[in-house]
């Protein structure tokens, strides 16, 4: 028997598998049983209705897929009346996500979540579609513990912040949440990119720019959880790419308490399930009896296979 | 080969095509019930070239896979023509339904790197499917007489209503719309439903205004007691004014590129307008049937 | 018959495909006729001996490669006295490419090498495995506009610079070398990476980071290209991620004005010269008279496909 | 199917396992030659198990892959065993080379993806080789006696050395090093060459205090004009230190990760030490076969 629950800060989880925001709905009770699931993570909501963006809202691309919803949304009210509650039927911890383009209504939308039955607020301050330019809060550390630090002082609900693998040093970005007072950080949000399709000479997708994810993206934010776990004190929960058990294992050793899954569910609407039994599997034949100990498990020093890697000096 | 596999299921495994699980019965806290759709392989008893563009698809299906209803879909797991990797399953409607042989149908067209995979699939293979997906067409029971109007693949995801119709013993006729006479598929199945009209390019006779002449004098004929399309925008927004105009009831199949399949993602919106007002579903789950009269069109 | 030419500033290349610094050497023409390419790349040079990073060096990952070769050279007088003349013995411009860890030491550098029988002097001031910690110059504009400064007041030889992905704002960046007197910018270097492998839980690769190379980070070097391009008026040569003819021009619809090809020689060995005979075909079929007119040509206007792109507000 | 392909050549296509061109005549500023290595597709002849680990496959060769030499080797793009790609070729020595029948054979150990990938090949399928390439193996006609030592895989690599040793009339005896006699690979074929002695796990004669008696005894009867050897580290130690002290010579065939296979990529580097001084060289185009007193092992 392995034991399979993990710890992040006060939220205990059955299993260190949970859905990525967006990704996920109870609407996938169509093919699955989600009190299986360690965390239920509901779509990003900000305060108003949002229509979203033009489709085509998505493309494959070489390593994935590229996306750009634009956060569609009903709005906080209908989220708070029927969501919230529909996402109670079931077991597992629910993450709520939010979203703002301003700090004061972050504030303000952090307030009036938390106040209900969620019991993790995620905060999103990195989608890649919301301003093309790149204005979001998670590519800047300043900008980063300001709304992290008005959150908190809004609540005690567990604060999770996810951030953008478009910030240029998202170490600095991670220790101005973690100083801000976040209790976990998601790393990450997907990554800027733009698919032109050469018969048309338009972009693929209707927002031109987009969000890539899937497995093309996961040794990019495989580094990024290194980095970050080797810089703050909080857990950090991995997503980016996971589409097998060695990917939930290659980010807990590289640091991550936890996972997030988008992708994969696109591709088997029920992988999640299949990932938590093969890890229960995967922890068995390798002996270890309570997954979290792969935490952070990683052998730092390089493959000794060769004399070469002696008589090299590094670069 | 003693070796270990190089990774667990799913997806990058030799596994991958297959399905990765079964899915577990609800907790003690949910109404215990079944789930409406599942991941499943289902093996293929045929593959059969229409014409130079379409294939016919015959699997053995799965008891769930079976409960599918006319203008319901699933999602395919094609395997890839090249060397790359496929990201995305292809939705596909079912063609046609024989519960008796334990058979599901797929009428495809191929246009590109999903499709030229699905088509490499050989007798014996298993093909990989998520469902049945989506909201179906529905059959007043008050209706005598129905029309249907496709074109192209439009064709292939009116089968089943009219084999439906059929069984109601609602009647039929089916106009069915094409570039020429290659390209006229399954007429004999539509045939064995009720009445069939060709229009063809080669001959104009599928231009709009002679569609629009046929359509009238099903109306006058009160052959028409409702109105099903799929295929073709510009029959669409025909078939939509008449509706409109004569007041009969009418059900639209779109498309839309799919992440999902299944309602989370909101990748597979179209456009509606009720009471003037925008608003945008999805095909996946709000459809892919949809009141013609509250769609907008693609 | 289509005209292939392009010109980068002051240098006409025969056609857009060149190979990129560290994936080609003269060893190539074991397989090729090198005199097909655009023109010819070496490998980055710094002035002392160089031995590189231990092995193993290189990674298979999902979506191409991880490497931290750590630019290995014999040092400047070696390649000037052998590696120059025996790229001479072929007809294509010749690129030679510099790094340097000290600022002083990239302008001696540039000097030194300018004067050899070079065409071009490639500025390498973004390669993400010489210091782990991430201080490349690329990374900040103000570091990239003094290192070009001063490489520039010592050459008038056609200079390109080198960007790297892993800046955050790379646009500023790119400005920044245009202000400074670059002639062109290679956009970009690979993306900074890590795998872990799940077996012995060490790092796959012997220096632990590597940059990633190959088809999956093409959507975001693509990306970074078309804001780039929107943002200096210089040209720019695309290079990540190219295997086939319509990855070329996609990076020339973006802006573009040439390409560079690392990962694909590995594939495939003769894929430059595959895709020189595409492109000229794939020009002729489309009715381009010359390839020099992709670039920039994309449509930046969403696909109207659908009435909701009119509909939908884009968030 | 009338609709163009996805995307063209190389690499993504359908056509993408095929060689993507014909390598054009060097321009004249070169003296006109002959390129030494193609990338060229060859039909499997054959394809099977040799034990529970091992495959021997024969290939229909071009004429430019029939030019290679013992020690040489392919960079073989291997199909995906999955649905993921493969983004390495994966190289493989040459086993055997049957010039008259146009045919080369290879002896691989199926380890991860790539050679679980090439073990789907079957009879009549193609398969992409880069080569030959790399410095193989050389034979000094002063030579009357040598002595192969391979241990694994690195059997197959002292096949073709062993079978130029007989067509030359020079003596070879053939230390063969496995687990279980299951794994002692191709002693028929080495016979034929000339002595075969197999060490075993099962038995403890492949301990390294036996193999070194055996090859003392060897030494001792003027067996032993040359050393070669392939596929442990420690057989390779041993042999090193029994060339240095009766100053036998000796070859060594390494292997390494290889990205390139050509010589530009610097992936496939390895340590030798030469005057007490190390320097890294490349197995892909300075190898695979080193001189045995310079290589400093794996
Ligand atoms: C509910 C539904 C039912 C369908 N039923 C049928 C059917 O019975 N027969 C049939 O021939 N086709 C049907 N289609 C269309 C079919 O899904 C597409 O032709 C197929 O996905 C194209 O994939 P591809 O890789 O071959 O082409 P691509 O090269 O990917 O694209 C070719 C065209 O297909 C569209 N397309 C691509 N991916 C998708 C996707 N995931 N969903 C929808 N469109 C896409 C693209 O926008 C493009 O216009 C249906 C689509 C939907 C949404
Ligand atoms: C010059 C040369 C000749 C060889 N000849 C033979 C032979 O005749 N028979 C035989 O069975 N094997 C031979 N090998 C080894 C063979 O290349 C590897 O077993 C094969 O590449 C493993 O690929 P994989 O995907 O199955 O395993 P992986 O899962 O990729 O790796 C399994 C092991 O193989 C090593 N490996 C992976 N990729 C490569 C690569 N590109 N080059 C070298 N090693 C790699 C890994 O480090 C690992 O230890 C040779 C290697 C070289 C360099
Ligand atoms: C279709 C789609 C919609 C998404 N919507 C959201 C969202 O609303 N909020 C959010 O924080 N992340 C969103 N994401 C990002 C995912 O949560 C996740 O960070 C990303 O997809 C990387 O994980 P993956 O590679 O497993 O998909 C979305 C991703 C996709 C593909
Ligand atoms: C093995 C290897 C070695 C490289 N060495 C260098 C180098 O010496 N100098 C340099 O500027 N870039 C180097 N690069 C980066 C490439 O030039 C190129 O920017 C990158 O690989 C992206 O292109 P690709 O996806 O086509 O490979 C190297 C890349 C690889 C894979
Ligand atoms: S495809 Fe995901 S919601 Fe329809
Ligand atoms: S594999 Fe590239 S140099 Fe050897």
């Amino acid at each position: 028997m392995v034991d399979m629950s993990v710890k992040i800060g006060a939220v205990t989880l059955k299993n260190p598998i949970m859905p990525a925001s967006g990704c996920f709905s109870t609407d996938l009770a169509q093919v699955m049983d989600l009190n299986r699931l360690g965390a239920l993570v509901a779509k990003t909501v900000s305060r108003e209705f949002r229509t979203g963006n033009p489709p085509p809202r998505a493309a494959e691309v070489e390593g994935g897929m590229i996306n750009s919803i634009g956060l569609p949304t009903k709005g906080i009210d209908y989220f708070l009346q029927h969501q919230v509650p529909d996402y109670k039927r079931f077991t597992p911890p629910l993450v709520g996500s939010i979203s703002a383009t301003t700090i004061e209504d972050f504030e303000a939308m952090a307030r009036d979540v938390a106040k209900s039955a969620i019991d993790v607020l995620e905060v999103n301050i990195s989608c890649p579609t919301r301003d093309p330019k790149g204005g979001n809060f998670a590519l800047h550390e300043e900008h980063t513990y300001n709304v992290v630090k008005l959150i908190r002082a809004t609540t005690d609900k567990p604060m999770w912040v996810k951030l953008s693998p478009n910030a240029g040093d998202v170490v600095a970005v991670a220790k101005a949440a973690e100083r801000a007072g976040a209790d976990a950080l998601v790393v990450s949000n997907t990554i800027l990119g733009l698919k032109i399709n050469t018969d048309t000479f338009r972009p693929a997708i209707g927002n031109k720019f987009g969000g890539l994810s899937g497995p093309g993206i996961k040794p990019i934010i495989v580094r990024m959880v290194y980095q970050c776990a080797k810089a703050v004190k909080i857990p950090i929960i991995g997503c980016g790419g996971i589409v097998k058990v060695e990917d939930v294992v290659e980010y807990m050793l590289a640091g991550a308490t936890a996972v997030m899954i988008g992708y994969l569910t696109f591709r088997n609407p029920t992988g999640m399930v299949a990932i938590i039994d093969g890890l229960e599997q995967w922890c068995a034949k390798r002996g270890f009896a309570r997954v979290a100990d792969l935490t952070g498990a990683m052998i730092d020093e390089a493959p000794m296979e060769t004399f070469a890697a002696a008589a090299a000096p590094i670069g | 080969m003693s070796a270990e596999p190089f990774a667990s299921a799913p997806y990058v495994v030799g596994e991958s095509a297959r399905p990765v699980t079964v899915p577990h019965i609800p907790a003690q806290e949910l109404p215990a019930q079944e789930l409406p759709a599942e991941e499943s392989l289902c093996p293929v008893v045929s593959h059969d070239w229409v014409n130079d563009e379409y294939k016919h698809l015959v699997v053995e299906a799965s008891p769930k896979a079976l409960t599918v209803t006319p203008g319901q879909f699933f999602n395919l797991l094609c395997p890839s023509p090249d060397v790359g990797e496929l990201f995305f399953r292809r939705p596909q409607s079912v063609y046609r339904i024989d519960r008796e042989r334990g058979q599901i149908e797929f009428l495809y067209k191929c246009v590109g790197r999903g499709t030229r995979g699905l088509a490499t699939l050989e007798k014996g293979d298993e093909l990989n499917m998520v469902g049945p997906l989506g909201v179906g067409f529905r059959l007043d029971p008050a209706w005598r007489q129905i029309v249907v109007l496709g074109r192209g693949v439009g064709i292939a995801t009116l089968g089943p209503i009219s084999q439906a119709a059929r069984e109601g013993h609602v009647g039929v006729t089916a106009i069915l719309s094409a570039r020429n006479p290659d390209f006229v598929m399954a007429d004999g199945f539509f045939r064995e439903a009720g009445d069939v009209v060709s229009v063809l390019d080669t001959d104009g006779t599928s231009a709009v205004e002679n569609v629009e002449r046929i359509l009238q004098s099903l109306i006058v004929q009160r052959l028409a007691d409702a109105f099903f399309t799929c295929g073709s925008n510009r029959l669409f927004q025909l078939m939509k004014r008449l509706g409109k105009a004569h007041n009969i009831p009418g059900q639209v199949a779109m498309e839309q590129v799919m992440a999902c399949g299944l309602g989370p993602c909101y990748v597979c919106v179209r456009t509606f307008e009720v009471d003037g007002k925008k608003e945008l579903r999805r095909v996946c789950i709000d459809g892919p049937v949809f009141d013609m009269q509250e769609a907008v069109g693609w």
